[in-house]
């Protein structure tokens, strides 16, 4: 139970975390949702070209780049809407997928890559299980303790003032960008390369959806946000059990956005309490 | 002398409003040159263009007698200016540490080196006899505060041409005595520095050299010693000014607003009631709870009716009138037209059934705006593009055009010109001797002195204690301002 | 009144003249790349168009039940002989497109539509499911296999909840009741029919808590259900299409729907000119549209007198003796919840 | 959140005329191009494929009809998002009013007879638009609380809640996915051009089109939304009551997405089935920023990613093309609908 719920976690650590510093940076990424699947389908067919589980996951890694930093030149240099880059790209990575598996690789939904080689074990677990754990502190660490976090809190919290600095504040954003689609291609990687063994092109199914309410429950810090993953895995492994236990499933599977919807307005609540502002 | 800064021949123009106009400008080395025009002369953009926030249409910036072209802040920064904007540039969720090293970090490696940051910091701020909370949050600490570090980055970043857009707008008088002290050591250091403020006497106490700017354009540029104030005056306004006198009201009536709460206070009818506080003293909670921003735990009447839980609407159909110290975020909204900015909070009564009926609409727009002398071009263009006096001119208009009984006015000639001034003052003036009561809000102690009828001091969120206006007062308010006996 | 010879009627308005080679397949909700349905009847409607020299299209829609009628009516215009309609939600609007193209002959699915030049599909998946539950029921007891646990249990994960797949989930717990009444079924769904991670993590869960067969009703998730199956080393029912091969020996069975042949079947009598005009094929066990596959990898594991057992069961079924509850035409069981 | 209220709430500006023009047609030049490229690359003629398009959005009157049909949940939904988004919301959850109300509309329809039945099942279907909207909108005035995140997420508990309604209570017999009964043919919306199904729906979609930008323009409480989604701040100084102002905009943005769902139960789908929106929730973001929130920008992104919709399902009966290349040009025009190409000084 505590395997698969790590097993879950993975994935929506490493996409969370990658959202995460985009938002420090002052963007709402709703993109990752399509960077995943884009990452995975890379890296699902890098892993069987070279049988490498490595460049696989490099590959992956590398495809997120390539559509995380053409999402944030959108934003940034084209001034388009955040959310709706994010929606749009979403869109077109799926889009583009699908059309993909039919028209060149002539499958539709599934693709068994063969020879693909999958992620091996590394004292229990997988090798991006190990990184998304160290990366945890490591994000701490270096938000605080070097110029490039200093730089990318300034850029999310002072754009304008940052901007009259001669910070290159949009270059800051477009790096957050690409740390984001990378993070979001390891997390698709493993969804193939980790878990299944093959690709889907629904396989991702609102795992997005969810490191973005993951990062906004750990209010952009990274333990708050490991934790909130950690939450949603353990919720997403608890509900099988409570399916099996007679409550709907459509009630269950419910439950995770309830509790960021709960969760969002206790400490909205508590905020405000906190201020005694005000009124408007 | 050698030219440090300059302009040769520089234009800019936002769509038909000539901002700068041929402006040529020399700053020597080593000297305060102070840069003067009434409002939308042009000043802050020429600066802009100085420091590589904007460029020009035409014409050059000149460094160090070579022309340059400055790409962005990041070449005008390289090149040893720096800029204390009229919005500051803090961020406020950084600390005041953070906000000084920001963009260029002592490191060994990626790592910032935070000792070594913090003991420059603390080498800086003491050689002009200040200590700074450094781990503050800068949203934490006052204008003041922030100002100073503003300042210390520029240094810090080996700035030596400073340029400080109206530093001394949102100052008490204790903190404008303080900077234009350490402007002048700066000089002093062999740095240079452009200072730009209405505040003639500021000027002509810190300058070496004044530029006049009119219209986008330049109209002399003299020694300071060779002028007088009122030369100064007409040079900016283009003609001599009348200097105001003290003249307290005529006729005091029953109060037409009383507070209890921390506060306790009393505004007549016909009187102008000034609150003195240095920044952060609790003159802005106060102002809330008055306006209904802010809950209240006491009691607040107006002419007599209770208006304690009542919204900002009903308080404003009530009778009160509002001019707020925080211009361009809760005074106007930027990006709204001229005509919305100019209805707002009126709009209820220009029409019928819950419509707006379009002719009233524009005849109220059109009579607060020539009424008040605003410059502007359309009505529907956003007030974003009017400038700062003249911003001020708007929802000065907009809220005594509405004759109200009560006038909380916070600040309400920041930033504007001495013409501007003079008028707003008289039109306070005018609205106490019909009847009204206004109380004051100003960290300028000469304005409140001048219009006051008196002056209630706060300090540490309590009444220090009530002065009568007029300049003799000057140094009792003072005093009380800063917690010591009058 | 028109009586049943829809052939004549339907083909009187274009004559003796050979039936036009444009036909179409419309793909339901859930679009191609379901790896069950859709693919299937695809699958089929590819071989037979090519087999029969028809020129065929296939036609997706993102909103296929709102589009639904004009999508119809635009076929009916644009000069197709042949259209089969996979959508559920169509039933009510096909009546009304095919009379007002009756030189066009209509295929529904899974459902029966009145209409002279409208052929209907049935299939029959309770009772195929009804044969996997008895099937496991009886297998989970076979302690001497390692793959069997001494607990009665036995799972089934289903795509969305929705009467289409609850059918197959009805009859399953019905069947395993029926062989032992001390069997517990486990149920979940996958919320998704293409997330084989949710699916490997639902029977990760379910093998955890004491089953030993878990039966897949979610398409593409399915992968993930006989992936844990082999991981954990027990077993995993596929279903749709034969997938005994994705994992061997550890795929009991499969529970065959043959909607290719359902496909290739109406494809076929339409290119012959005999197509089934207000009739309706049902395709059961009986006709092998629905059943087990044979046991290819697996045959070593199943003891002779459950085979035996199972073949007696798909008899009764088949002579009508035995009835399986259809939760499409029944509503609920009190076995399943709705 | 930080999207700031710059991007997302267009502030009276001046634009440049070349802007102007470009602004509206920019997007679907781009999305041209993209697929154009995607198209050549996997060996298919582009412009072959976009006669196509074009003739199946609008070659004649059934296929105007189809587009328009397309159109027309759109419409409201972008109106929808349209209104909220001048308020300074920015309300991701119409997905989700209009899905309810498509339930509710339906159960109501099929329960209710006599000659109100319309009115009434529509005035349901709003209700149930503003069941979705108020929440957020609520938390967002009194809390503060991010509605971007709250409606995004209210949209999976709805779907959830309404699929868990209709397996348990609601479902059809004899229809083989999730599905209410059908409503009587009484209650039905009237066709506007058998036998071409394009309902009276889009009447009631342009009639609010056209009241929409007349009341944000000369109402006082349209007045009060621009300000409040300009400044809000401004807006409370001035005596405008935020909190009410954005609850207000919240629930009319409800009962729009609402009314859309109704319309489409009644006029289009005559019950709650699965699949009863494919996003036209979302797409309605897209339709309201592509028309910069005003009523003539919403009906015209909502045309013209009707078009798209519709040419893209039927253009398959005459090409081999897989319809996921319309994704691909539907999510290109989204991304580029809200673009700045030109400088603003
Ligand atoms: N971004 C802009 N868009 C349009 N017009 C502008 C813009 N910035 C400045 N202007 C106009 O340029 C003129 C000069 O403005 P500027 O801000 O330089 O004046 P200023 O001398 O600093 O005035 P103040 O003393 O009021 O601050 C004004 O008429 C102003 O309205
Ligand atoms: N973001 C920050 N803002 C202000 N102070 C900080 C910040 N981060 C760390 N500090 C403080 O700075 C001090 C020194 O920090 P640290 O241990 O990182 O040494 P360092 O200055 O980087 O190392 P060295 O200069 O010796 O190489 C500590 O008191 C620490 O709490
Ligand atoms: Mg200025
Ligand atoms: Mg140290």
């Amino acid at each position: 139970m505590i395997h698969s719920a790590l097993l879950l976690w993975t994935p929506l650590a490493l996409a969370a975390l990658g959202g995460m510093l985009h938002r420090i940076a002052g963007v709402v990424n709703i993109g990752l949702e399509g960077q995943m699947l884009g990452g995975a389908l890379v890296g699902a067919l890098v892993s069987g070209v070279t049988q490498n589980w490595v460049l696989g996951v490099l590959a992956a890694g590398a495809a997120g780049a390539a559509l995380g930093l053409v999402m944030s030149l959108c934003i940034t240099r084209l001034h388009a809407n955040e959310i709706i880059a994010g929606l749009g790209f979403t869109i077109v990575i799926t889009g583009l997928t699908r059309y993909l598996l039919r028209d060149v690789f002539h499958v539709s939904g599934t693709l068994r890559v063969a020879g693909l080689d999958p992620l091996p074990g590394m004292l229990g677990v997988d090798p991006l299980f190990w990184l998304a754990v160290a990366l945890v502190p490591a994000i701490t660490w270096a938000l605080r303790h070097t110029a490039a976090g200093l730089r990318l809190r300034a850029t999310g919290d002072g754009f304008d003032a940052a901007g009259a600095l001669g910070l290159p504040t949009r270059r800051i954003r477009d790096v957050a960008g690409v740390i984001a689609g990378v993070l979001a291609g390891f997390a698709g990687a493993h969804l193939v390369l980790g878990q299944v063994g093959l690709f889907n092109e629904n396989m991702v199914a609102g795992r997005g959806f969810i490191a973005l309410a993951a990062f906004y429950f750990g209010r952009s810090r990274p333990w708050a946000t490991a934790l909130a993953c950690l939450l949603f895995a353990v919720f997403d492994e608890a509900q099988a059990r409570l399916q099996t236990a007679g409550v709907p499933a459509q009630l269950v599977q419910t439950l995770p956005y309830l509790v960021v919807i709960a969760v969002l307005t206790a400490t909205a609540v508590r905020d405000a309490r906190g201020k005694a502002g005000r009124t408007g | 002398m050698p030219v440090r800064l300059g302009a040769r021949d520089v234009s800019r123009a936002f769509g038909s409003v000539r901002a700068n106009a041929h402006v040529d400008l020399t700053v020597e080395a080593g000297t305060v040159h102070a840069v003067v025009g009434e409002n939308g002369a042009g000043k802050t953009t020429l600066m802009r263009i100085l420091y590589g926030l904007d460029q020009p249409d035409s014409g050059t910036v000149v460094i160090d007698d070579h022309p340059v072209r400055l790409r962005g802040p990041a070449d005008g920064i390289r090149r040893g200016i720096g800029l204390v904007r009229q919005e500051l540039a803090m961020i406020d969720s950084l600390t005041l540490l953070e906000n000084l090293v920001l963009g260029a970090e002592p490191r060994s490696g990626p790592r910032i080196s935070w000792s070594a940051a913090r003991a420059s910091a603390v080498d800086l701020a003491a050689g002009f006899g200040i200590s700074l909370p450094w781990d503050s949050p800068a949203g934490s600490v006052s204008v003041s505060v922030r100002q100073q570090v503003e300042i210390l980055r520029a240094l810090r970043r080996g700035a030596d041409v400073l340029i400080l857009d109206e530093p001394t707008a949102a100052l008490a008088p204790a903190q404008v005595t303080e900077l234009l002290r350490l402007l002048r050591g700066l000089r002093d250091a062999g740095r240079t520095v452009i200072f730009i403020s209405h505040k003639l006497d500021e000027v002509l106490s810190v300058a070496d050299t004044i530029t006049v700017l009119r219209q986008g354009k330049v109209i002399t540029t003299v020694p300071a010693d060779s002028v007088t104030r009122p030369e100064l005056v007409s040079l900016v306004v283009g003609a001599p000014l009348e200097a105001e006198g003290y003249s307290p009201s005529a006729d005091v009536g029953p109060p037409v607003l009383e507070v209890a709460d921390v506060i306790s206070l009393r505004v007549h009818a016909g009187e102008i009631v000034g609150i003195a506080a240095v920044a952060g003293n609790g003159q802005d909670e106060l102002v809330e709870r008055i306006v209904g921003l802010r809950p209240c735990t006491g009691r607040i009447t107006l002419s007599g009716k209770d208006i304690t839980g009542l919204p900002v609407d009903r308080r404003r159909s009530a009778g009160l009138g509002y001019v707020s110290g925080e211009r361009r975020t809760e005074g106007l909204s930027l990006d709204a037209s001229l005509a919305d900015n100019t209805i707002a909070g009126t709009h209820r009564t220009l029409g019928r059934f819950g419509w707006l009926a379009p002719g009233r609409v524009r005849a109220h727009v059109q009579r607060v705006l020539d009424g008040y002398s605003v410059r502007y071009g359309r009505t529907s263009a956003p007030a974003r593009t009017l400038s700062g006096g003249n911003q001020q001119r708007l929802v000065i208009g907009r809220e005594l055009d509405r004759g109200p009984t009560l006038l909380v006015a916070a600040g309400p000639t920041r930033g504007v010109d001495v013409l501007g001034e003079a008028y707003i003052h008289a039109r306070l003036k005018e609205l106490r001797d019909n009847g009204s009561g206004v109380l004051l809000v100003s960290e300028q102690l000469d304005e409140l002195l001048t219009l006051s009828d008196r002056v209630v001091v706060l300090h540490q969120g309590e009444v220090a204690g009530e002065v009568p206006g007029g300049p003799e007062n000057r140094t009792a308010v003072g005093n009380l301002m800063l917690g010591r006996q009058p | 009144g028109c009586g049943g010879g829809s052939e004549q009627t339907s083909s009187s308005s274009s004559g003796a003249a050979a039936p036009s080679k444009k036909v179409a397949l419309v793909i339901a909700q859930g679009g191609l790349g379901d790896e069950s349905y859709n693919d299937l009847a695809n699958a089929g409607f590819t071989a037979a168009t090519k087999e029969k020299g028809l020129d065929g299209q296939h036609i997706e829609s993102k909103d296929v039940v709102a589009q639904g009628e004009q999508l119809l009516r635009r076929a009916g215009t644009s000069g197709f002989g042949l259209v089969i309609d996979l959508e559920f939600s169509h039933g009510e609007i096909l009546p009304t497109v095919a009379q007002a193209y009756p030189q066009v002959k209509w295929v529904f699915l899974n459902n029966k539509i009145k209409g002279d030049n409208i052929a209907s599909v049935l299939f029959s998946e309770q009772d195929s499911s009804y044969l996997a539950g008895a099937l496991a029921a009886m297998m989970t007891t076979q302690t001497g296999n390692p793959k069997i646990n001494p607990d009665k249990k036995i799972g089934v994960i289903g795509g969305t909840k929705s009467v289409g797949i609850d059918k197959f989930l009805s009859g399953y717990i019905e069947g395993a009741h029926a062989v032992d009444k001390d069997v517990q079924v486990l149920t979940a769904y996958s919320n998704s029919f293409g997330d084989p991670t949710k699916g490997a993590q639902l029977a990760d869960t379910m093998f955890q808590q004491g089953a030993d067969i878990v039966y897949a009703v979610a398409g593409g998730t399915g992968a993930g259900v006989i992936q844990s199956a082999q991981k954990n080393k027990r077993y995993a029912i596929g279903v749709d299409d034969n997938q005994d091969k994705l994992a061997p020996g550890y795929v009991l069975t499969s529970v065959l729907k043959r909607t290719d042949l359902a496909v290739q079947k109406v494809v076929d009598l339409y290119a012959d000119g005999k197509f089934p005009g207000g009739q309706t094929i049902g395709l059961g066990l009986a006709e092998d549209g629905v059943g087990l596959t044979d046991f290819q990898y697996t045959k070593q594991d199943i003891p002779q007198p459950v085979q035996d057992k199972v073949a007696d069961l798909k008899k009764k079924i088949m002579s009508g003796e035995l009835k399986v509850w259809n939760v499409i035409d029944q509503g609920y069981p009190a076995w399943l919840q709705g | 959140m930080n999207t700031s209220p710059d991007s997302a709430v267009e502030p009276a500006r001046r634009a440049l005329p070349v802007g102007a023009v470009l602004r509206p047609v920019l997007p679907f030049l781009v999305a041209l191009v993209i697929g154009a490229v995607v198209l050549l690359a996997t060996g298919h003629d582009p412009l072959d494929f976009y006669q196509l398009l074009v003739r199946e959005a609008f070659g004649g009157t059934d296929r105007i009809a189809a587009t328009l049909s397309s159109a027309t949940p759109l419409l409201f939904t972008g109106l929808a998002t349209a209104i909220a988004f001048r308020a300074g919301v920015f309300n991701v959850g119409v997905e989700g009013g209009f899905l309810l109300s498509g339930l509710v509309t339906a159960t109501v329809a099929v329960h209710v007879s006599g000659p109100l039945v319309v009115p009434v099942a529509m005035l349901a279907g709003a209700a149930a638009g503003v069941l979705v909207s108020v929440g957020p909108g609520w938390l967002r005035a009194r809390w503060g609380v991010d509605e971007v995140v709250t409606t995004l997420m209210v949209n999976f508990v709805v779907t959830g809640v309404t699929g868990w309604l209709v397996t348990s209570f609601l479902q059809a017999r004899g229809v083989a996915n999730a599905a209410t009964p059908l409503i009587a043919r009484s209650a039905w919306l009237p066709d506007l051009l058998p036998p071409d199904n394009l309902t009276s729906g889009v009447l009631i979609g342009l009639g609010l089109a056209v009241t929409y930008a007349v009341w944000i323009r000369h109402s006082v409480l349209g007045y009060e939304l621009r300000q409040t989604g300009l400044n809000q701040r401004f807006a409370a100084a001035q005596g405008i009551r935020v909190g009410k102002v954005i609850v207000v905009a919240m629930v009319i943005s409800g009962a729009i997405a609402g009314l859309g769902g109704a319309a489409h139960a009644l006029g289009v789908v005559h019950r709650y089935v699965d699949g009863f929106s494919p996003g036209y929730g979302f797409t309605g973001i897209a339709v309201a920023l592509l028309g910069r929130n005003s009523a003539v920008g919403v009906v015209i992104g909502a045309v013209l990613f009707g078009a798209l919709a519709s040419a893209g399902t039927t253009a398959q009966l005459f090409s081999d093309i897989p319809l996921d290349i319309v994704n691909v040009l539907s999510g290109t025009v989204m991304v580029f609908a809200v673009v700045r190409l030109w400088r603003r000084r």
